[in-house]
């Protein structure tokens, strides 16, 4: 029973914690740009009211995209370990690839509904960001073979176990820290990366039709997204921590890539690709190749 | 077991009179056939040896293996469903009696390939199933009469390098049975022999399954095929090519033949060399079925990719690729005929297989849509289908064995597999309905409940793996591939892996929380008012009410994006190279060569006979050999 | 009794000459007749008779035995249903009854001289054939090169003469002729009967004539070839004794590949099939070249199959492209004839189920025993093309949309005997022993000059 | 360029014909002895045995004998060529009259003609002339030769030939000349179905075809040797039958 | 010698139909190196001072060495007629070529395409 409540907590923690942080970083990105920008707590204002609203249904497939959206992270958001052992729900389950594919139901589930939405932008948003998808995905998934092949694991809990006794991954393998982090980027779909979303562009692109409550449910759905793509990184390169020092990593990795993506402008779907199949992905091999000859720190 | 092919064979016969008579008749007759047929797979005891006879002086026999249980199993599973299916589907086709006769030949001869116990045997049923297989190909559209040559050679070209081997096997040990041969092969102190006789054995296999570099039959086979077909062809005449890999690299049992030529991590060169194929169909594979607009050519691509998967995971003869390679032969055999079969379905209502020209079907059939959801899912290895789980298990052993190249473009296809499933996701059941089909309906249930019955079992399996895992782990412990190593546990409800494992029940469990936890916040907060998208097709000149940027929408068709659904990525590979070209310049060679003789030996004046006689004589004369 | 096979169609012959219109009723009596003949004569077997009464080295004898009875049987059935079509033959019938006296004399004949006399019957009648439907100019090639090669079978009976004494096959046989003066002989004869056994490159004629009319590929893609085939065997296995088998199978293998490609290149039902006829020939020579008892029993067992299968192809494309202007999904309209071209043309591929399956897979494994793995290979790669457009042709008689709508009414005869044949092609595969018994002991007489010589001696010694 | 190869060919194959003729006893140094020719010229193939002949160990050579104007018991033609022709290998003579039946019905077949052509061409006096005085010798001349064929040089085929001569005189002096095609075929099939019966006789009575069951007379009468005379008046006729019929053959043109 | 001249003969033929356009040409040809074939059969049989074997009142007696060997004659004989036939055949096609093609030249027949 523990594991339920160590679940629940995570959905709470990933609900707080993720949408203050989101809100913090408007303020950053505000004051990065001499503005003044909204307060921290202003996305929950917005989540509430969006959910408030009176909103309009495209159908059955779209109500259901958006349910299976948000079942999907939350899902993934419940097995996340956080930081340790002790704050791992499921250890049998924690399995990085089960997380991983646990996770595209929420992205397919969205992507779904959007396009069941009938508007062309969200088409078009969607099919952008299953191609980005491919792009970070690849170099990511590598750097994160090279790292299981060298603990002989998969299991995150395991993963934090032995970077207790090893080091953080970080310093264990800088490359691939590196390249992880590059993919992080793209998966929270942060500035050079928000091709799909590209607001001037394609009228927010996946988003065009939401409305109401179908807005904040994807708001929610996207701070548990957060939650799982960041905390990853903490528990798999930074080492994990006790609960706190697990927050205190998760706040330095999110405010490092809000403040990278708030000077850089946004990348073509192309020059996307071509970028993560260039550099990250050499030097994910590259890593991988060093794991290989042993030769880590 | 012979009795029952037999009876198979000539009962295919008669049911082509019967159906001559009514075909529906006889459909429902192949269909019962059929579902008897499962019921009898598991009731023949393991191990159960037949002789059929003598030919050539060598003892025929079948065997009833866990590996021909499994792949028989799997091989019915898609048959019947589509027995079914064509009950009702044969009314849109011009040949019904032939496909009844042809289908069930096709079971009969898939059916003695899993039994054969001798290369002989399987060589023969392997004929059957190609040559009935081959003559329902061309009773689709034009191109499908291309199709089926196509088809044929590259099959032949697979074929008779299989029975090379074969006779290269048997001139050098006096036998065709495979456990014997399996015995000789470890035995064999010719490293060169065994290399080439395992290769043209699984020469077979990579023609079959679409293993590049002969996979270009598929993308012209399957997507021309009688749509229905399509789907066995698709979910169960490929797995005959898995079953050939299969037992060059397992039956014969790789690591200890090659056990002198382990290339990296513990896997024998020449698999090595078949896992290189399996990574190269999946990266065009993938790549080719991304830009295809033909829905069906595109799932034909993918089973070019998951005819990949399979290899690389019986490929690396890791317990955990291993199982995963031939459960994956389950997931996508599945997947594959249930979209197949939902397509057959789209085209059977609307007549186009054109991703461009469709749109919006999931409100005129959201039972087809619903099982081609579930199937892509399953396809994209996305828990809680079964498809995860397979896909789970190659990526564990290509990790373990440290094969990064192979688990990038392994982890590649698996996102390249969102993204073409999608594509007729968006393209055909969302987005608007094109104006010409608003009449249309969804088919009738003798047509979407196989499919729902497919996809059923694909879920149930997702969720509790284990009786499909059990066949499997029994065939690895037949091949003696770590049998001690228990992978399927089912006391602990785990699957598990070398390096961690995973609840399926969990991971359903939570799928399923948070599923309602969505819906208790969905239902929650206030209602929404339901924008219709059918609006103008009900009333004229009504618009639609969705965001386009300030207009109106009464031409819904135009707003629906599905016509180069990932034109910025397909155009970084516009210019690639194509190796159906190639092949087809192969052919043309050919045909060039043949011109070239004709014009020069046969069509000439009575001069140049004269010549040629006149050199004849000379050079064998001066060279006379 | 024997001599009653190539006498008896010729007297019906001379009878015709002198009322054209009892021709055809001649021709049905003396195949009827000769068949009947054909299966008293089983009981015979070995036997040789005398002719006039002169000793085998002195006279000519005609040979009957196990070789010779099996292709005289394969001629003279196939002949009894060529003779059926009473519209394919026309006004030809004189000239089958020669061209079956022709075939009969040329297999039993055990006279160098003789077997040349009737070769150019064979030449003269083919050609006759082979102009019908105003194929003149393909006829006149058959005829430039049939006689060129006449030429070169008759010096290399001369040649034989000078150096045995006599014009005695059994006798060349038993003589040890010089190895210098083999040579000229082997490469003469080589030549001259290449050409009617469709040997590459001396098979230009082929396509023409078959591929011509609607007659004579019926008769000289099947009787004619076979007994062009056997004598292939009779001279270089029993009679020089294996010599040049070697320059034999070189050729051969090229005439399989030859044949193969260009039938892929071709767009001519008809031609295609000849083509086919050419490689089929290639595939037989190959394995006569390798004169082992199994292998020349498959070589025939691998003939025969042909022989139905090329039958029953080339009854229906006749009939398909005489009666019609395009021929795509003509088979929707013929099923019967359909199914039986598409049975013929599986068995000729050798899928399992049928009789081409058992000669292949047969001399595949026989080959691999005694270590060749050319012919093997050659043989596969040529199956793979010769798959490639007979299922290309299947498809499009049976699938493709029809173009010309016409139907001409179903031609039940023939219907009925394509499908006959077919099943029995069938009924081979089931039991492929019905042919090979009868192949093996051709092989064992063609291989056993010995017996050969024997019988014919002993023949000398009184007695038919 | 065309005909330097074919002179290179042609070249490379007359050496190499020549080549070959080494394998051949030498111009007129022909060794009867160790061929079956003796055998026939001595009219003994009979007395011999074909095992110790055919091994070569026997009676290879054969005594000198008188044989002109006796009575042979073997054969009775005084020409060899004959015997051998029409006896000894008769059955290739079958074959070769065979062979003109077919080329004859051929060119009936193929140029399928039944009206006499004409080409507008009055043949001039002395042919017309001499035409009704010559072809009535010729005739005769003609069946001198196969009747007398198994006596001089000679025989069925050049008196058919011969006698087919007069035909084409015929043909070249007159414009209206035609011979019925059931006429000469007719004659030529009897007289095929009358060699084919002689030899079918020779089956009864002997046992084997073409067997000379006539007595053999004395070498050198015009009566004797058998069967030969017969067979040759018949290929006689033949032959005429049929190049006259060839001649009618090129001669004519389809009706219309 | 003779044998020289044959094998010569065979070789001018084979230059005509290598060479010769002209179909009847090549038909010649044909006749010319059946011609050749026949000379070199004759020659096989001849025995330096020989006679013809025909038993006369002048040669009544069967001696060794006496006769050339009557036998090649005998092939001979029915190699011509075999020869004539296949000339008469040939010529007769070639009436008909002429009539289909209108022409007898290899490079002006007219629908010889396949």
């Amino acid at each position: 029973m523990t594991a339920v409540y160590k679940a629940i907590l995570n959905l709470v923690i990933a609900f707080f914690f993720v949408i203050s942080l989101e809100g913090i970083a408007r303020k950053i990105t505000a004051r990065i740009q001499r503005r003044i920008g909204p307060p921290w707590y202003q996305n929950f204002i917005d989540i509430f009211k969006a959910l408030s609203k009176h909103p309009f249904s495209n159908g059955w497939i779209f109500d259901f995209g958006v349910l299976m959206a948000l079942g999907g992270a939350i899902a993934t958001a419940a097995i996340i370990p956080m930081g340790s052992t002790f704050w791992t729900p499921f250890p049998n389950t924690d399995n990085f690839f089960v997380i991983m594919y646990l996770f595209a139901v929420g992205s397919l589930g969205m992507a779904m509904g959007m396009v069941g939405s009938g508007s062309p932008w969200s088409a078009i948003g969607v099919s952008r960001a299953l191609t980005q998808m491919l792009g970070y995905e690849l170099p990511y998934l590598v750097v994160m073979s090279s790292v299981m092949y060298m603990y002989k694991t998969s299991s995150i809990h395991l993963l934090i176990e032995k970077q207790a006794t090893n080091g953080w991954n970080l310093y264990v393998m800088p490359i691939g820290a590196i390249v992880a982090f590059i993919s992080l980027i793209g998966m929270l779909g942060k500035k050079p990366f928000d091709i799909a979303v590209a607001p001037a562009e394609i009228a927010s692109g996946p988003m065009a039709e939401l409305s109401g409550k179908y807005m904040g449910l994807l708001q929610i759905m996207h701070a548990f997204s957060i939650f799982v793509e960041v905390g990853l990184f903490v528990d798999l390169f930074l080492g994990g921590g006790s609960l706190g020092w697990f927050l205190v990593k998760f706040i330095v990795v999110w405010v490092l890539a809000t403040l990278i993506s708030s000077v850089l402008p946004r990348f073509r779907i192309e020059q996307m690709l071509k970028f993560y199949w260039g550099v990250p992905l050499g030097l994910a091999f590259l890593n991988a190749l060093f794991v290989l000859l042993g030769w880590t720190f | 077991m012979f009795t029952l092919l037999v009876a198979l064979l000539i009962f295919s016969v008669v049911n082509y009179f019967i159906s001559k008579a009514s075909w529906r008749v006889g459909s429902i007759i192949n269909a019962l056939i059929g579902s008897y047929l499962i019921f009898q797979v598991f009731t023949i005891p393991k191990g159960t040896e037949v002789t059929i006879g003598k030919f050539l002086g060598e003892t025929l026999a079948l065997q009833w293996t866990n590996a021909g249980f499994y792949f028989s199993f799997v091989s019915l599973l898609v048959i019947v469903a589509v027995m079914f299916f064509a009950i009702k589907w044969l009314d849109s086709q011009k040949h019904p009696a032939a496909f009844n006769m042809f289908i069930l030949m096709v079971t009969a001869g898939s059916l003695g390939v899993f039994m054969a116990k001798d290369l002989i045997t399987l060589y023969i049923f392997w004929e059957i199933a190609v040559l009935s297989s081959m003559l329902i190909i061309p009773m689709g559209k034009k191109e499908s009469r291309k199709a089926a040559v196509v088809y044929a050679v590259m099959s032949a070209v697979g074929t008779y390098m299989f029975l090379y081997g074969a006779f290269m096997i048997y001139s050098r040990y006096g036998t065709f049975s495979m456990p014997e041969i399996a015995k000789n092969l470890a035995n064999d102190p010719s490293t060169s022999f065994k290399v080439a006789v395992v290769l043209l054995i699984a020469a077979a296999g990579i023609a079959k399954s679409g293993i590049f570099p002969l996979h270009t039959w598929l993308r012209i086979a399957h997507g021309n095929a009688p749509d229905a077909f399509s789907a066995v062809l698709s979910g169960q005449l490929v797995k005959l090519g898995s079953y050939v890999l299969m037992i060059s690299v397992a039956v014969f049992p790789s690591l200890k033949i090659f056990a002198n030529l382990k290339l990296y991590s513990g896997v024998p060169a020449p698999n090595y060399f078949l896992i290189a194929l399996g990574a190269a169909s999946i990266i065009i594979g993938t790549l080719m079925a991304i830009k295809q607009d033909d829905m069906k050519m595109l799932i034909a691509y993918s089973s070019v990719a998951n005819g990949g998967y399979i290899l690389v995971g019986i490929g690396t003869m890791d317990p955990l690729g291993f199982e995963g390679g031939v459960l994956h032969v389950f997931n996508h055999a599945l997947a594959a005929a249930v979209i197949f079969m939902a397509f057959a379905s789209v085209v059977y209502r609307t007549h186009t297989k054109k991703i461009s020209e469709l749109g919006g079907l999931i409100h005129k059939m959201p039972i087809t849509y619903i099982a081609y959801l579930f199937a892509i899912i399953s396809l994209a290895g996305i828990p809680p289908m079964s498809g995860f789980i397979s896909k789970w298990m190659i990526y564990q052993a290509l990790v373990r064995k440290g094969m990064f190249i192979t688990a990038a473009i392994a982890f590649f296809g698996s996102i390249g597999s969102f993204l073409y499933v999608f594509r007729p996701l968006a393209g055909v059941f969302l987005g608007q309905l094109p104006r010409k089909y608003k009449d249309v309906k969804e088919v009738p249930p003798i047509m979407w409940i196989p499919m729902l019955v497919l996809v059923a079992i694909s879920f149930v399996m997702g969720v509790w793996p284990f009786p499909i895992l059990q066949p499997i782990e029994n065939m690895r412990a037949d091949f003696g591939i770590a049998p001690s190593f228990k992978i399927a546990d089912a006391q602990n409800w785990l699957v598990r892996g070398f390096s961690g494992s995973w609840n399926p029940v969990i991971v359903f469990n939570l799928f399923i929380t948070g599923f309602i936890v969505a819906y208790i916040l969905y239902t929650l907060f206030p209602k929404p008012k339901k924008v219709d998208l059918l609006k103008p097709h009900k009333e004229e000149g009504a618009p639609i009410n969705i965001y386009t940027s300030g207009e109106f929408i009464y031409t819904p068709e135009l707003y629906h994006y599905n016509t180069k659904f990932y034109a910025g990525f397909e155009r970084m590979y516009e210019k690639h190279p194509s190796w159906e070209k190639l092949l087809y310049m192969l052919a043309k060679f050919f045909h060039d060569v043949g011109e070239w003789i004709h014009g020069w030996f046969f069509r000439p004046s009575p001069s140049a006979y004269t010549f040629w006689l006149a050199m004849t004589i000379l050079i064998i004369f001066w060279v006379r050999w | 009794m024997m001599v009653l096979l190539i006498v008896l169609p010729l007297i019906f012959a001379f009878l015709a000459a002198i009322k054209k219109s009892f021709s055809y009723p001649l021709l049905v009596t003396s195949t009827v007749v000769n068949v009947i003949i054909v299966l008293l004569l089983k009981t015979s077997v070995p036997s040789v008779h005398v002719l006039g009464g002169w000793k085998p080295p002195f006279g000519i004898n005609l040979v009957l035995d196990d070789a010779s009875y099996y292709a005289v049987l394969i001629a003279n059935i196939v002949f009894f249903l060529v003779a059926l079509f009473k519209e394919t033959v026309g006004k030809y019938s004189t000239v089958l009854m020669v061209m079956l006296a022709a075939v009969n004399g040329f297999v039993l004949t055990g006279d160098l001289f003789n077997s040349f006399v009737f070769l150019e019957i064979l030449t003269a009648t083919g050609v006759i054939l082979a102009s019908k439907r105003e194929n003149y100019y393909n006829a006149f090639k058959y005829l430039v090169l049939g006689s060129l090669a006449g030429s070169m079978y008759l010096l290399a009976t001369i040649f034989t003469y000078t150096q045995v004494g006599s014009l005695n096959m059994a006798h060349a046989s038993y003589f040890a002729i010089s190895e210098k003066a083999i040579v000229v002989i082997t490469i003469l004869y080589l030549v001259g009967l290449g050409v009617e056994a469709k040997l590459f490159p001396l098979n230009g004629w082929v396509s023409g004539v078959y591929g011509g009319n609607d007659l004579s590929p019926l008769v000289m893609a099947t009787a004619v070839s076979f007994a062009a085939l056997y004598m292939m065997g009779r001279l270089f296995l029993t009679v020089f004794g294996g010599y040049a088998l070697h320059i034999l199978y070189v050729l051969a293998l090229i005439t399989i590949v030859a044949g193969e490609l260009a039938a892929l290149y071709q767009k001519n039902l008809l031609k295609t099939l000849a083509y086919s006829s050419i490689a089929q020939a290639g595939i037989v020579l190959a394995a006569i070249s390798k004169s082992t008892e199994k292998m020349v029993s498959l070589a025939y067992f691998h003939l025969t199959n042909d022989v139905i299968a090329k039958f029953v192809l080339f009854l229906v494309a006749t009939f398909l492209v005489y009666n019609y202007k395009n021929l795509n999904g003509v088979f929707k309209k013929h099923k019967v004839l359909g199914t039986a071209f598409t049975i013929s043309s599986m068995s000729l591929i050798g899928f399992p189920l049928f009789a081409g399956f058992q000669s292949k897979l047969r001399m595949l494994m026989e080959m691999f025993k005694t270590s060749d793995y050319l012919f093997p290979a050659v043989l596969l790669f040529a199956t793979v093309i010769e798959l490639t457009y007979l299922v290309r042709w299947n498809v499009k008689l049976w699938f493709e949309d029809i173009e010309d709508e016409s139907e001409v009414k179903g031609p039940a005869l023939r219907a009925t005997i394509s499908i006959i044949l077919a099943i029995l092609l069938v009924g081979i595969f089931l039991a492929p022993n019905i042919i090979l018994n009868p192949t093996t002991k051709v092989a064992k007489a063609l291989l056993d000059s010995t017996s050969y010589i024997n019988n014919v001696i002993a023949s000398s010694m009184g007695g038919m | 360029m065309r005909r330097f190869y074919a002179i290179l060919i042609a070249a490379a194959l007359v050496y190499m014909l020549i080549s070959f003729i080494s394998t051949v006893p030498s111009y007129g140094k022909a060794d009867l002895k160790e061929r079956v020719s003796d055998a026939f010229l001595s009219k003994s193939v009979n007395a011999q045995n074909t095992k110790a002949w055919m091994e070569g160990k026997a009676i290879h050579r054969q005594p000198a004998k008188e044989i002109y104007g006796k009575k042979v018991k073997e054969e009775g033609s005084a020409n060899v060529v004959t015997s051998i022709v029409v006896n000894y290998r008769s059955f290739d003579t079958l074959g070769e009259v065979t062979v003109l039946f077919t080329a004859a019905l051929g060119v009936g077949l193929i140029l399928g003609g039944s009206r006499r052509k004409q080409y507008g061409r009055e043949a001039n006096f002395v042919l017309k002339t001499s035409t009704g005085i010559l072809v009535p010798l010729i005739i005769m001349f003609g069946a001198y030769i196969f009747v007398h064929g198994h006596l001089t040089p000679g025989g069925g085929f050049p008196g058919g030939t011969i006698i087919a001569m007069a035909s084409l005189l015929l043909y070249l002096s007159d414009e209206k000349f035609f011979l019925s095609k059931a006429s000469t075929g007719a004659l030529e099939g009897s007289m095929g179905g009358t060699y084919v019966i002689i030899g079918l006789l020779g089956l009864a009575i002997g046992g084997y075809f073409l067997y000379n069951f006539l007595p053999n007379g004395v070498v050198g009468n015009l009566v004797s040797a058998g069967i030969v005379p017969l067979v040759y008046v018949a290929i006689g006729l033949k032959v005429g039958a049929e190049l006259s019929g060839l001649v009618t053959d090129l001669h004519s043109e389809k009706e219309g | 010698m003779v044998f020289w001249i044959s094998a010569i003969l065979i070789g001018i033929g084979v230059y005509g139909l290598l060479t010769q356009k002209n179909l009847f040409k090549q038909l010649i040809s044909l006749s010319i190196i059946d011609t050749a074939v026949n000379i070199f059969i004759i020659a096989v049989g001849y025995v330096d001072n020989g006679k013809a074997p025909i038993y006369s009142k002048a040669v009544p007696k069967f001696m060794e060495g006496a006769f050339v060997d009557p036998l090649p004659q005998a092939l001979v004989l029915t190699a011509i007629v075999i020869g004539v036939g296949v000339l008469a055949l040939g010529a007769s096609l070639l009436v008909k070529v002429k009539e289909k093609h209108s022409s007898i030249d290899v490079e002006n027949m007219k629908g010889v395409g396949e």
